[in-house]
């Protein structure tokens, strides 16, 4: 499939080119960087994320001009929000991941960065009970205004009463 | 006796009116349908649904009356009449031959114009009183429309008014030798546009505007109020096909069958215009609409006047002058709108 | 009673058919139909949402104009209609004192346009 | 004449949930000034179902159905992105006869999406019923061709990783020929039908305009994008399944507005036969499925797979803990985007044209809430 750009292709030069600019732009901020599968792949800390974000889209090699997909992982100890951006340009793609603390929640927003991050983040939010720090409308997106559960994290079950007899495990 | 022949003369024809328009219904059910390639109501009655409009009726009779809470009651019940006992009035004036006629008014075509507004009056009392804001939003377009396409159908008659010399219906049927429609190409095309939006027919059904505002102005009617909403709207159809038959299509004129089948025709003729009419084009925009009607239709009016009366007292055979220009006049203004708005 | 009188007695007795009419068909379903009426049923329809409130608003001022402007024409077709039953017994003099009539007007009109009052929304 | 200056009444109105023209339970809270729109505020959340949880505690093979209810009108177009980033993360081989399949049911399922939305976009403008009624028409027909290949008619549950539930039926190839012959003389119907009609243009062109730069902005993908100048097409720009094999063209306009939305889906119907077309010709026999096993158990890792929907990019985001359960499962919703794209086109406008432009923006709100 067209899918597995073979090692040493234009694109993946192309990441790896990114990755080393990245290295040398906000090397303190990574957390750990890979090319993979045609795509790159970024931890960085949230503190990074406005920095990070913005040097993403501005900087002349980069242009990750649109955003796909904003979305949160719970994992025990923290919330990973996952960032997939893309460039309309280069077509390459880039996945950034950053680890919030379930203790201080807050990440900053990227809304003044890419537009489309809006709803999305404030979907992450209700459902993560994260706060998107510098969001131009924090309400609810899906949820109602008064449900303060987190249905996403993985401490909230669901109740199916008798509807799952029988599944396997 | 005497004092009861005019009611008696009324309910006849209510009811004679009443029951072509459980045909209108039916025959738009069916007209509908089978525009979109569907069968329209096939079981109600087992031949082809002629039952469905009779359903329907019965439907809205059994259907709940809720007055909302915060509707202002009086003029919400007062509605519903207010549009629908003027259409009735008008059908002491309208003639069908020249000798099957109510009662011949010697001002029959300002009667049956002044009283067919009334239509919009009811929606905007009925919007207004429901206390709802579609039904608001549906009041301001109604009163709007009222406002603008009352001038070019007053105007666009007023042509006809010009060549007969008299504001009797009978008299004026009797004046065309030649139909007007020939004579009066632009006032019959006004007419008819501003016909189907007095009539609230698609495009202009604007104060009902399913897709915008729900129902309109009749959001907040339910059944048999409702209903008479409809039935006024027939009613008005009734006036205004019957209008532009006596007025511009030479009324019960035709060869060899008798009068008052050669108006049916012609009626049935309208009929099925705006039947069609109604489901082949979209809904107009409210300032799209206003913009038709005071910026086209009004100015094309007052040309169909000006030139109608100047031939008139200039020429002395005025009529085939008459029609060449107005035809030359309104196949340039067609094209050069069509070339405007490609 | 002269011919105009007895018009107008058909016109109120068509008047008072439709009303007695619609008042019918009100009655026979109001003896038909159920009454269940609740506090949820007569509440104003806003697509399911309970209302804002505020059913009432003002009427926007272009409103005004486009009445006055109609008013204006609404007189001129009264005036018109009469003129063109007669207009030809007078000829060419009856002819010019109308057409200044509508060209006055159709200033008025051309000066309601370039204003832009004629403008709904 | 003095402009009247003082500040106007301003009325608060719901639009929506039930109304007839938000395409299911979209709520759109309006502050209008007459006619005017000043502020629209959408809400969201009354079709919100917890798809997103739910496929949490489903194994893989049980996730497809689920995928079904999002986007109801477009059904396959669902299964696609989430199948496929399953056979990335497990490494499966599909084979080709699925994967012609697969793309020439997608892209029936694209036409039928399409001709679901043209008549209800007809239908907003107030062409009542009719328009409305020939595309499901039309759409009736591939679905017959649906319900024989798949045994259901909306929740298909067609797609399984590796490959197909089970082969095409006896004359699958016949009858799929047989209407893509048949479509573009009906998609050239349609456009007789509104495009020569002057009601018809005056309310659509030069409404809800939105330049490309701003619909990239706001991440918003399909048909909504490529109207605006952008000629991004997931099937071509990174060719997923067996898109790289068949020629076609991506579809854009310029202008941005609601007659754009138009001919962009209109052309990208006709596009679609093509591919169709070629998919049949080119279609090899085989196998449908590769071998795997009912519990699959993934490899631990992450995917992000996102194919082009029939309204735009919809991705599937597959967090694997290394069980028989996805950890998590993203889906970027392609209607959601648009619908925020398009919101920012709503203040301003007048209602009439506001039903226009969200109509144009072809939401399916199973989709957008989840």
């Amino acid at each position: 499939m067209a899918e597995n750009a073979a090692p040493g292709s234009k694109n993946q030069t192309h990441l790896l080119e990114i990755e080393r600019l990245l290295k040398g732009a906000h090397g303190q901020a990574l957390v750990a960087t890979e090319v993979r599968n045609d795509e790159l792949f970024a931890d960085i800390s949230p503190a990074a994320v406005p920095d990070i974000m913005r040097w993403l889209r501005d900087d002349k090699s980069c242009r990750f001009d649109y955003i796909r997909c904003l979305c949160g992982v719970d994992y025990p100890d923290h919330v990973t929000v996952v960032y997939h951006l893309f460039a309309t340009k280069t077509k390459s793609k880039i996945t950034v991941r950053t680890d919030v603390s379930k203790n201080s929640p807050a990440v900053s927003s990227v809304t003044d960065i890419w537009a489309g991050a809006d709803w999305p983040e404030r979907e992450t939010a209700e459902m993560f009970g994260l706060v998107f720090e510098g969001h131009p409308d924090p309400r609810r997106l899906l949820l109602t205004d008064d449900n303060d559960a987190m249905p996403l994290r993985k401490d909230f079950k669901l109740d199916y009463g008798d509807a799952r007899r029988g599944v396997s495990e | 006796m005497a004092i009861a022949r005019p009611f008696l003369i009324a309910l006849a024809l209510v009811i004679f009116v009443l029951s072509n328009i459980v045909f209108f219904m039916w025959a738009e059910f069916k007209i509908s349908g089978r525009v979109a390639d569907r069968l329209g109501p096939m079981e109600t009655g087992r031949f082809h649904g002629w039952a469905q409009p009779l359903a329907d009726i019965l439907k809205f009779l059994n259907k709940e009356d809720i007055i909302p809470a915060n509707a202002d009651k009086l003029i919400f019940r007062v509605a519903p009449f207010v549009g629908f006992i003027p259409v009735v009035m008008v059908l002491a004036a309208i003639p069908y031959t020249n000798k099957i006629f109510v009662r011949d008014f010697d001002i029959a075509v300002f009667f049956v114009i002044a009283l067919s507004s009334f239509t919009f009056v009811s929606m905007v009392m009925g919007g207004w009183a429901s206390g709802n804001k579609y039904s608001l939003l549906g009041a301001f377009r109604a009163a709007g429309m009222l406002l603008s396409y009352e001038l070019p159908l007053g105007l666009a008659i007023a042509g006809v008014v010009m060549l007969s010399a008299t504001l009797s219906l009978i008299g004026i049927v009797q004046h065309q030798t030649v139909w007007n429609i020939v004579l009066q190409p632009i006032g019959f095309l006004v007419f008819m546009v501003a016909m189907q939006a007095e009539l609230q027919r698609s495009p202009f059904d604007l104060a009902v505007a399913e897709s915008e505002l729900v129902a309109g102005y009749s959001v907040e009617y339910s059944g048999m109020r409702y209903a008479m909403f409809q039935l006024g709207e027939f009613f008005g159809l009734w006036a205004l096909a019957s209008m532009a038959v006596l007025l511009f299509l030479g009324g019960w004129h035709g060869p060899y069958l008798p009068g008052i089948v050669w108006f049916f025709i012609k009626f049935y003729g309208i009929f099925l215009f705006l039947a069609f009419s109604r489901v082949s084009v979209p809904r107009v925009r409210p300032d799209q609409l206003m913009d038709l009607g005071w910026k086209i239709l009004l100015p094309s009016a007052l040309v169909n006047i000006v030139i109608t009366a100047t031939l008139i007292v200039l020429v002395p055979h005025y009529q085939l002058p008459l029609a060449i220009s107005e035809f030359a006049i309104l196949i340039g203004a067609l094209y050069l709108m069509r070339r405007v708005l490609k | 009673m002269n011919a105009a009188m007895t018009n107008y007695y058909y016109v109120v007795a068509f008047a008072i058919v439709g009303g007695v009419f619609g008042g019918l068909l009100l009655t026979v379903a109001r003896i038909m139909r159920p009454n269940k009426v609740n506090k949820t049923k007569l509440e104003a329809y806003e697509c399911g949402m309970e209302p804002f409130e505020g059913n009432w608003t003002q009427y926007s001022a272009r409103f005004y104009v486009f009445a006055l402007v109609f008013l204006i024409f609404d007189v001129e077709i009264a005036f018109l209609y009469p003129w063109g039953t007669v207009f030809r017994d007078f000829g060419v003099t009856s002819l010019i004192e109308m057409f200044v009539f509508i060209g006055v007007l159709l200033l008025g009109l051309v000066y309601a346009w370039k204003k832009g009052v004629l403008k709904w929304l | 004449m003095p402009q009247h200056k003082s500040t106007p009444q301003l009325m608060e109105i719901n639009l929506g949930p039930q109304h007839p023209a938000t395409h299911g339970v979209l709520r759109i809270v309006l502050t209008l000034d007459g006619e005017r729109v000043v502020k629209a505020v959408p809400h969201l959340g009354y079709l919100h179902r917890g798809v997103e949880k739910i496929v949490e505690d489903l194994e893989y093979f049980q996730i497809p159905p689920i995928l079904d209810r999002m986007d109801y009108v477009a059904n396959l177009n669902n299964e696609l992105s989430y199948v496929m980033g399953v056979e990335k993360l497990a490494g499966l081989k599909v084979p080709e006869r699925a994967e012609y399949i697969r793309v020439i049911l997608l892209e029936f399922n694209r036409i039928m999406s399409h001709f679901a939305w043209f008549g209800p976009f007809t239908n907003d403008l107030g062409l009542f019923g009719t328009a409305f009624l020939y595309g499901l028409r039309e759409r009736e027909y591939i679905q017959r061709l649906f319900e024989r290949t798949t045994g259901a008619r909306m929740h298909y549950n067609y797609f399984t990783y590796g490959g197909l539930r089970h082969d095409i039926p006896e004359g699958f190839v016949e009858e799929a020929r047989h209407l893509a012959n048949r479509l573009p003389a009906v998609i050239d119907e349609f456009e007789y039908m509104v495009e020569e009609n002057e009601i018809f243009r005056l309310r659509t062109i030069g409404i809800g305009p939105m330049d490309g730069k701003t619909a990239l902005n706001f991440g918003a993908s399909g048909p909504f994008l490529r109207a605006s100048g952008i000629p991004i097409d997931l099937r071509k720009d990174e060719p997923y399944s067996v898109y790289d094999r068949f020629d076609f063209k991506v579809c854009s306009a310029s202008g941005g507005d609601c007659f754009a939305r138009y001919k962009v889906r209109m052309d990208e119907m006709r596009e679609s036969v093509k591919i169709i077309q070629q998919a049949l010709d080119q279609m090899p026999d085989g196998p449908v499925r590769a071998k795997t096993t009912r519990h699959l158990k993934l490899p631990k890792g992450e995917v992000y797979m996102r194919t082009e929907h029939a309204r735009g990019e919809f991705g599937a985001y597959i967090v694997s803990d290394g069980g028989v359960r996805p950890y998590r499962l993203k889906l970027r919703s392609p209607s959601l985007s648009n619908l925020m794209a398009s919101c920012v086109l709503l203040p301003g406008m007048v209602l009439p044209d506001l039903i226009a432009t969200v109509a144009s923006v072809d939401i399916v709100l199973g989709c957008t809430d989840r």
